[in-house]
């Protein structure tokens, strides 16, 4: 089981790498995809198959393709990778992988000086449980976020109207 | 129901930070707003990776309640980032964010 | 009561100034003369109080109105007037007749606002003197810059927005640290009593931890020497002195000066006086440095201006000296300092800004040779040169002299140091004179000089600097009553400081050099003197 | 749930139900006017709400769990109404941004009436911020706050009539804020999720009660806290996380940039003086250094950036940088005699301050927009001098048009800290707690940012006063504002002198909570 | 009756102010003979009132001197200053010397000042001059005494920048009150001392004080030296002797009355004043003789060597004060003063004189343009004669009698040949060189350039001074004052005729050498040997000042003048903005920049919680 854990984790690292890494937006996302993936395996080993399943369908399913999308409507293809090539130079990258790396090592330091738990045992939570939480004690928090999509929905709803955009300079020509 | 032979908390803790630099690291490198935003969901699926381990752990739902809510975030997140994005798109015609500097100094 | 009348009279005025501008041209003049000789007037109600000084009674006060106002820290509106701020009131409400007069049309620009805030200044100026609650104290000693600021700033001369802005933050920001001083002091008093309060008079009694009161009478001295000013915070001076319009110098050399003056011996020695007998040698010592610097300053000076605001921090040097003398006499010259400096220092910037208006310039390079053709201003320069250059006779000479005698009591190498200061003073006064007044007509002014023919002082500018001259030739000859109003306020700051000496001189390894030697053991010159 | 419990989110419940009328209105029949009014119902029912709530608290209820996840207590309820009073003027003032931005006569429209809905939706997040007493609360709060404020800052993007350059900052402003939000966003949550490993509870409650061994034992949580104040920091703008500060204030909508300013900070400070409270964070050395560092940073940086700015509302922008340092300041020590006031009277002082200062800049771009529209003024600025945002403009404004100008310098005063506004009681507070809590560095850095400020704050007043080179926007050179506009600006000044002058009417309702 | 002394400065003061008043009520000047009225009559009027009380005085017991108290002027803690009049004999004496030859002339200045726009400004400066050397001499406490001592000064001051278009008088004016004023500060301090020590500063009561009780003497030296250091100032000895001969830049009356016969002296007046204080301390006497020996040989070398007749003059009264602070020096405090009477007088008479060869000269102040005077101005020849023959101390002339008195102090001090005495005897001599070189340049050999213009500017308003104060020249050495309540009396010693004879000889040698070395020269001024060039120049004092003291003071405040404090707070500002500018920097615009700034302040912020 450990061998899994390790495994998945590995490959989500690599993939997200490769999605930092890559020049091609459609193929970072698909790493990130991966990633996601791999992630998901994760939550199942821990017991969480709700959380996998969603991680699954909302993250890898719904967002990305969201991205996918958008990636699409702007062609964002091949056309540009020689562009992201130009950009991802060295000089570009070494500073801000440094300085990731130094918090890296800081958390890893902070987090592995203490001790946790004692307690090494995982517990397994089913959707079931969940859903209780979720609409006994957390009612009010699901309004919320209900609200927060309603926010979300109107924010987008209201930025991307597209209307003039195009023909901008004829009534008002700034 | 506990699950014995799963890894630790604190393993689950590593994977999420170094997921969460990676992200951060890509946030400060790439140029192209679609990849910021990628950054951005990796850093945020980080954190509600983190959620999900410490609720294993710990053995309530709560962890697992704050993924949902994460999740209910990133994708009300996403969608409003990406319409700025198209309206970014439309107006300066390229996805480089190094172009948003008029407002400085 | 009579004091917040005076004090709502003024702000009042003010506002009454600002808005009958729009429907009378002269309105805002006429209405700031009336509102002064108003208060003027008040102000004599407390005449029967100047006779009546009996030392060492246990009200010190005149007169006081206490309303309560932030109950929360103990804040009260707390108003009060003893001898001390019965001078300055009346000082302060002369000088702002005097200006009033001096300036009569010099300004053109928005003079309803102009009078607005030159009432405003007053009356922060008067609050300034008669508040005793710590925190009214600090509300009135920032609101009276506000309007200064403005005076500055819109009626000044061609630097005036740097002059401005830096005689703000100067102030401002040392205000500050008296500020913090004041809460620290009250927090301290809080915690000793649990009686939170701002009250000077209970404040009196605050036992302070002597580490702690010496930061805190620190807080206090560095805002009462900004305003002084003394070395080295003096720079902002100059700037503001020469930039301000006639009556704003006039307002700040007269009296705004005068109230860092008065907080160091209102607040200052009475309040630390262990601290302030520590400090005294340094505080004698940026005294004298600044009366000998303030003098070679104002001799390097092409402005004439700029002369006699340097002059003015080489003045108030003296009361610095004076003040930390800590000495009866010492203390009282000081006092009479801050009058005769506010009139004879008033005069001459009333005498610049008269040469200005007339003749566009305060370069001493483009002056020369005014007696021939302005033989009265010029007289009346000369009197105020000679003035403030100490004549026996007149105002300032009484007042150096008892601060030197006094402060030679205490320390002997200092008040030498700052007798050297009379001769600054003589190499200044007598420069500008030669510079502006003797010596042949400049011919860059006989242009000007002749355009305009009527150019000697009239006779409403006569009247106001001759009334000045009176002042100072009475209180040079007849200084005892204004030592006599003065007296019990300096007697309570003295006696607090010789009772501390008391028990410094009965400790005697606390005898140091520093301490003050009375009268009666009579140290010989040799334990002064290496 | 019970009824009490419902009853005692009474506020929230009134602005949800706001929010959905709105929405149905809006589907049904669009009308600026008619948006405003909603909106402006809405909020002076929740603030109407909040008294009848703070009413039924007494004595043995002195505070309403609702669900464990919320938690109505008297000072939240003060905070509540502090921001719904904030978001009232800010609705005034963005109907007149709105209206001179969307034509509501536009063949497709750009529909303003979104502008309220999401100003409401903010003020859910930020009432809900307050309230919390849960992780999730919290997050959900504070996330929705910056959800409504993405296309809030993008909002001049799509008026048909907001000039092209405005457009442009906008979109630049929401993006910036919009990444960098998200990452402090994602930090936050990995030091809640941090925090949670550690103690295993999400409510702060549940946390507090095992902080004791917590604190002993584990750098987790520690450093689950810090992330988590990393991200407050951030939406606090403290230095080092300032530097998105100046540029979205810029760029943003002017009303969206007093939101930003005030509510956005005003939720923070409340919810973190209870997040400390509960989980006596007051004993941590380690969080208080951090702070003090901030702070100190924040008051000299901020004020130093500030100096020589001449776009107004970067220099507004980096001032309040700045005065979270002061706020910060009196927040350290905390639960001492004055720490607790002098938060919130320094808050109130800087919410009508700043909320002031950013109107009279708003209503004066408004009325040159409004010439623009007519056609009596140059689109693009051709110089400083006629650029609303640029200090140049305010040339010798006092002149022109006393009782604006006489409004904002009273602003600006109160800014420096100077007697007569609340901006000095403020001040005084904060020197208040400090000697109290004898942080004599801090109160160091307070004087010297103070005296820092006063230089760009007293510059900008005295260009009020300047008597020459006035730019001149029409024959009278009067800068006329809405009337509306007028009322508030009034209603500001008014209170900044009251509060100023009498600050017991002030202390007496925050020593009533 | 001694009440009446309090007009005697009233007078003056009252004339002064009529005078300056006049412009409040009259728009133009007033005619000269009002202005003339007040001016002279006020003085004669005190000089009136003076002898009147004077004579009255004459035949009471000393004892009957009163003080007249006017008003309190200070009481503060125990400083206690009355504006109050001693009146003793010394006073008297002092009095009637200001108010005669003051009102001698005020008259003369009547025709002198004739042809002068500001003859109200000259007569108002002059009364006002006349009240404050009156209160300077009247005052019962040192105070008061310093009030008309610098009120002389500001007076001297007025008068010599009197002609202000010239900027060189302005220049000399400046000179001599600045010079003055560094010898007063020291006074000052001596006055603060003498408080300090003695709780008073009424002399009267200090001399009691000190009296009664032991005291320091290195206390009292020292105070003893500073108040020397106001006299040498005020009385212009070494060494701030050099604002005198700059200060002939005034009219010739002025020179006649401020600069040789009144104020000058005013430190020989303070120092008998004091001379119980002086008596105390034997470094101090010392001091005061060395102080007058050194001067009055050094001006008397520098008198030989000038051009300028008023100049020779103004180097001769240094000389003179030097005889007399000489003679305070030694104890003969009635010798000081005596001289000093006659000093006064036929000083006066010597510039008077002076003044009436320059205005029928034209204003030619050069004796080398003159020669062969004698004929044209006679009077003034005759005049200027007895004059020299004072000056020089011929026999039976009054300058003889007080100056012999001086030197037979000097012998008498150390009981022998001292070196004190010595330099009076050179000095004799030297006193009789410039004063006959000066007669015999101007009035007789041939005539200058300048002579042959001359015309007698005499009119009997000038003449009648001068005649009244020859004939005090001639016999005021029979008016030995009566100071012998003020100093005591001193034992009258039998001396060896040759000193006698040594001193009656001195000045008929000096005649001798100046009849030999000038009668017939005529070279111009501008050759000179070193040596004279060196006395020209007052002994290089000038040269050594300027570049010790006035040079390097005027250089520091030069660069100074922008006030070197300033730019502390100049930089502070200069600072900020350079953070400022840095600050802005940072603010680039870049939204990566932020994250990376972001990431950063997060690395600071864990790094703290690591490191804690």
């Amino acid at each position: 089981m450990n061998f899994v854990f390790y495994l998945t984790s590995a490959i989500a690292v690599v993939a997200t790498a490769m999605v930092i890494f890559h020049k091609n937006a459609v193929h970072a996302l698909l790493y990130l995809v991966t990633s996601l993936l791999a992630v998901a395996v994760i939550f199942y080993q821990f017991g969480a198959p709700l959380a996998a399943a969603l991680e699954v369908i909302i993250y890898a399913g719904a967002i990305m393709v969201l991205i996918v999308f958008v990636i699409m409507m702007l062609n964002q293809g091949d056309s540009t990778v020689v562009q992201e090539q130009t950009w991802l130079q060295p000089r570009t990258w070494l500073g801000p992988a440094l300085l990731s790396a130094l918090l890296l090592a800081q958390l890893i330091l902070l987090v592995s000086s203490g001790k946790i738990s004692s307690n090494q045992t995982f517990h397994y939570i089913g959707p079931k449980q969940i859903g209780i939480a979720l609409f006994s004690h957390y009612v009010l928090a699901v309004e919320l976020a209900s609200m927060l999509l309603l926010a979300g929905l109107v924010g987008a709803f209201h930025l991307a109207r597209r209307k003039k955009i195009d023909s901008e300079g004829s009534s008002n020509a700034y | 129901m506990p699950i014995e032979t799963a890894p630790g908390l604190e393993a689950g803790i590593m994977l999420s930070s170094i997921l969460f630099c990676l992200g951060l690291a890509g946030l400060m490198m790439r140029r192209n707003v679609i990849f910021m935003l990628m950054c951005v969901e990796i850093c945020t699926n980080a954190a509600a990776l983190m959620f999900v381990v410490a609720g294993a752990h710990w053995g309530n739902v709560d962890g697992q309640v704050m993924f949902v809510f994460v999740v209910t975030l990133a994708a009300a997140e996403v969608a409003i980032a990406l319409a700025l994005v198209l309206q970014f798109y439309h107006r300066k015609h390229t996805v480089d964010i190094d172009q948003l500097n008029e407002l400085r100094g | 009561m009579t004091l917040l009348a005076i004090i709502i009279i003024l702000f009042t005025g003010g506002i009454i100034a600002w808005l009958s501008e729009r429907y009378f041209k002269a309105g805002g003049r006429w209405i700031s003369l009336i509102t002064l000789l108003l208060t003027a007037m008040l102000l004599t109600n407390y005449f029967t109080f100047i006779h009546s000084t009996g030392v060492g009674t246990a009200e010190p006060w005149w007169d006081s109105l206490q309303i309560s106002w932030i109950p929360r820290f103990g804040i009260d509106f707390h108003l009060a007037i003893d001898g001390l701020s019965f001078l300055m009131l009346a000082l302060t409400l002369a000088m702002g007749i005097f200006g009033v007069l001096m300036t009569w049309n010099d300004i053109s620009f928005r003079r309803g606002f102009f009078y607005f805030n030159y009432l405003w200044t007053l009356a922060g100026v008067v609050g300034v003197f008669t508040a005793i609650d710590l925190f009214l104290f600090f509300f009135f000693w920032e609101v009276m810059l506000i309007p200064m600021l403005f005076l500055i700033a819109v009626w000044g001369y061609e630097q005036r927005i740097y002059a401005a802005i830096k005689f703000f933050i100067f102030t401002q920001a040392s205000s500050l640290l008296m500020l913090i001083a004041i809460v620290g002091l009250v927090y301290i008093h809080y915690t000793n009593t649990g009686q939170l309060t701002f009250n000077y008079n209970a404040l009196l009694n605050a036992r302070l931890p002597p580490g702690i009161a010496y930061w805190l009478m620190l807080g206090f001295f560095v805002a009462f020497i900004v305003k002084l000013p003394a070395l080295p915070f003096h720079t902002w001076l100059p700037d503001a002195h020469t930039q301000a319009p006639t009556a704003g110098s006039i307002l700040l050399a007269a009296i705004l000066l005068k109230t860092g003056a008065y907080g160091l011996l209102r607040f200052n020695l009475p309040l630390f006086p262990e601290s302030s007998i520590e400090f005294a040698p340094v505080a004698m010592t940026i005294g004298a440095i600044s009366i000998i610097y303030g003098a070679m300053l104002a001799f390097a000076q092409r402005d004439m201006k700029r002369l006699v605001a340097y002059s003015s921090v080489s003045h108030m040097g003296f009361v610095l000296l004076g003040l930390y003398a800590l000495d009866t006499i010492a203390i009282q010259g000081a006092v009479m300092q801050m009058i005769a400096h506010g009139l004879s220092t008033a005069a001459l910037f009333a005498l610049v800004g008269a040469l200005q208006h007339r003749l566009h310039t305060r370069d001493m390079q483009q002056l020369g040779g005014l007696w021939g053709r302005l033989p009265k201003l010029s007289a009346i320069a000369l009197f105020f040169a000679v003035a403030s250059l100490g004549l026996p006779g007149l105002g300032n000479f009484v007042a150096e002299f008892t601060v030197l005698v006094g402060s030679f009591r205490t320390n002997h190498w200092m008040t030498a140091l700052a007798a050297i200061g009379l001769i600054g003073a003589a190499l200044y006064a007598l420069l500008m004179m030669q510079k502006v007044f003797f010596g042949k007509l400049n011919k860059r002014l006989e242009k000007p000089i002749r355009e305009h023919e009527a150019t000697d002082l009239n006779i409403r500018e006569s009247c106001a600097l001759l009334t000045l001259a009176a002042l100072l030739v009475f209180i040079g000859l007849h200084p005892q009553p204004i030592f006599n109003i003065a007296e019990q306020t300096v007697q309570r700051s003295t006696t607090k400081i010789e009772a501390v000496l008391n028990i410094q001189k009965f400790s005697p390894e606390k005898i140091s050099s520093q301490t003050h030697p009375t009268r009666l053991e009579h140290t010989s010159i040799e334990d002064t003197t290496p | 749930m019970s009824a009490q419990e419902l009853f005692g989110i009474l506020p929230l419940l009134i602005l949800s139900a706001g929010i959905v009328i709105l929405l149905l209105q809006v589907s049904f029949w669009r009308g600026h006017l008619g948006a405003l009014a909603t909106t402006t119902i809405t909020l002076v029912l929740a603030m109407t709400s909040c008294f009848w709530v703070a009413g039924s608290l007494s004595g043995a209820t002195s505070s309403i769990q609702v669900t464990g996840l919320l938690q109505v207590d008297y000072t939240a309820l003060f905070f509540c109404l502090i921001l719904l009073l904030t978001a009232f003027a800010i609705s005034i003032m963005g109907y007149n941004y709105l209206r001179l931005r969307c034509d509501p006569k536009g063949i497709s429209g750009s529909y303003p009436e979104e502008y309220y809905i999401l100003l409401l939706l903010a003020m859910l997040g930020a009432c809900t911020l307050i309230f919390s007493s849960h992780f999730a609360t919290f997050f959900l709060g504070l996330e929705l706050i910056s959800l409504s404020l993405y296309p809030m800052l993008g909002f001049s993007l799509t008026g048909d009539l907001s000039p092209k350059r405005e457009k442009l900052q906008s979109l630049e402003s929401a993006i910036k804020y919009l990444i960098l939000s998200a990452l402090s966003t994602a930090l936050g949550l990995f030091g809640i999720a941090l925090i949670y490993s550690a103690s295993g509870a999400l409510d702060f409650v549940g946390i507090a009660s095992r902080i004791t061994e917590l604190s002993q034992t584990s750098t987790l949580f520690a450093t689950g806290v810090t992330l988590l104040l990393i991200s407050i920091a951030f939406k606090l703008s403290l230095v080092p996380f300032h530097i998105w500060t100046p540029d979205v204030y810029q760029g943003a909508p002017t009303p969206t940039t007093a939101l930003i300013a005030t509510v956005g900070k005003g939720a923070v400070i409340g919810f973190l003086l209870r997040f400390f409270n509960i989980l006596d964070l007051y004993s941590s050395q380690v969080l208080l250094d951090m702070l003090s560092i901030a702070a100190i940073a924040s008051m000299l940086v901020g004020n130093l950036l500030a100096l020589m700015q001449t776009n107004i509302k970067r220099l507004l922008a980096y001032s309040s940088i700045g005065h979270i340092g002061y706020l910060i300041v009196a927040f350290i020590i905390g639960k001492s005699t004055f720490g607790t006031e002098a938060v919130i009277y320094y808050l109130v002082a800087y919410i009508i301050t700043t909320l002031g200062s950013f109107a009279v800049i708003g209503l004066v771009a408004d009325s040159v927009e409004e010439k623009v529209l007519k056609g009596e003024y140059p689109e693009s600025p051709l110089s400083d001098v006629q650029n609303p945002y640029q200090r140049a403009f305010y040339r010798g404004l006092l002149w022109r048009s006393p009782w604006l100008a006489g409004c904002f310098a009273a602003m600006l005063l109160s800014l420096a800290g100077i007697p007569l506004t609340i901006g000095f009681i403020g001040k005084f507070y904060v020197f208040t707690a400090g000697v109290e809590g004898q942080m004599w560095v801090l109160l160091a850095g307070v004087v010297i940012g103070s005296a820092l400020g006063l230089f760009y704050y007293l510059r900008l007043l005295l260009t009020m006063v300047q008597r020459d080179n006035v730019p001149d926007i029409n024959n009278t050179g009067a800068v006329q504002i809405a009337t509306s506009g007028q009322l508030l600006l009034l209603i500001l000044t008014t209170a900044l002198l009251v509060f100023g002058i009498f600050p017991q009417i002030l202390i007496n309702w925050i020593n009533a909570l | 009756m001694q009440g009446l002394l309090a007009w005697v400065p009233l007078l003056p003061l009252i004339g002064f102010l009529i005078l300056v008043a006049i412009p409040l009520f009259h728009r133009s000047e007033p005619p000269q003979k009002f202005v003339a009225c007040i001016g002279v009559g006020s003085v004669g009027l005190a000089a009136l009132l003076t002898m009147i009380v004077a004579f009255t005085l004459f035949w009471k017991t000393p004892s009957e001197l009163v003080n007249i108290s006017l008003w309190q002027w200070m009481l503060v803690d125990n400083l206690q200053v009355g504006f109050n009049f001693h009146i003793d004999w010394l006073t008297i004496v002092m009095l009637l010397i200001i108010t005669g030859v003051g009102f001698l002339i005020h008259l003369y200045s009547v025709g002198y000042m004739r042809d002068d726009m500001d003859f109200r400004r000259y007569f108002a400066y002059l009364n006002l001059f006349v009240c404050a050397m009156l209160i300077l001499v009247l005052a019962d406490n040192l105070v008061l005494l310093y009030l008309g001592w610098e009120g002389v000064g500001l007076c001297s001051y007025l008068l010599i920048g009197f002609w202000y278009k010239e900027p060189a008088n302005g220049t000399a004016a400046q000179k001599a009150f600045i010079v003055t004023r560094i010898g007063d500060t020291a006074m000052a301090i001596g006055l603060f001392l003498l408080f300090y020590e003695f709780s008073t500063l009424n002399i009267q009561q200090l001399i009691s004080v000190i009296d009664g009780q032991e005291v320091n003497t290195e206390i009292i030296t020292l105070a003893c030296l500073l108040l020397l250091g106001g006299a040498v100032g005020k009385s212009a000895q070494l060494p701030l002797q050099t604002w005198l001969p700059d200060a002939m830049a005034g009219p010739t009356p002025v020179s006649a009355l401020i600069h040789a016969a009144t104020m000058v002296t005013a430190g020989v007046y303070l120092i008998a004043r004091m001379h119980p204080l002086y008596m105390l301390s034997e470094v101090a006497m010392n001091a005061v003789a060395f102080v007058g020996a050194t001067t009055l040989l050094i001006s008397g070398f520098s008198a030989i060597a000038q051009s300028d007749i008023k100049r020779v003059l103004a180097y001769s009264t240094i000389s003179q004060i030097g005889y007399m602070f000489l003679a305070l020096g030694v104890g003969a405090w009635s010798g000081a003063i005596f001289h000093l009477m006659t000093h006064a007088f036929f000083k006066a008479l010597l510039f008077l004189s002076a003044g009436s060869v320059i205005l029928s000269l034209h204003h030619e102040q050069n004796i080398f343009s003159m020669g062969g005077l004698y004929r044209k101005i006679p009077l003034t020849f005759i005049c200027f004669t007895i004059g020299c023959a004072c000056l020089a101390a011929l026999p039976f002339t009054s300058g003889f009698y007080s100056k012999d008195h001086i030197l037979l102090s000097a012998w008498e001090y150390h009981q022998g040949v001292n070196i004190l005495w010595l330099a009076g005897i050179l000095g004799a001599l030297v006193t009789g060189v410039y004063s006959f070189r000066l007669l015999f340049l101007v009035f007789l050999g041939k005539e200058g350039t300048a002579s042959t213009h001359c015309k007698d500017a005499n009119t009997p308003v000038m003449s009648i001074p001068l005649c009244i104060l020859a004939a005090l020249a001639l016999f005021g050495g029979l008016l030995a004052p009566p100071l012998q309540a003020v100093f005591g009396v001193r034992p009258d010693e039998d001396h060896s005729a040759w000193i006698e004879g040594v001193a009656i000889a001195m000045p008929l040698i000096g005649l001798a050498i100046a009849w030999r070395l000038f009668l017939h020269e005529q070279k111009s001024g501008e050759q000179r040997s070193p040596l004279m060039q060196f006395w020209f120049s007052g002994w290089g004092f000038d040269w050594l000042y300027g570049h010790l003291l006035v040079r390097p003071f005027k250089y520091l405040s030069q660069i100074n003048h922008n006030d070197i404090i300033d730019s502390l707070y100049k930089g502070t500002a200069a600072v900020s903005r350079q953070m400022n500018a840095l600050l802005s920097a940072s603010q680039n615009g870049q939204v990566r920049w932020y994250l990376t700034s972001f990431a950063v302040g997060s690395i600071l912020f864990l790094a703290l919680l690591v490191a804690l």
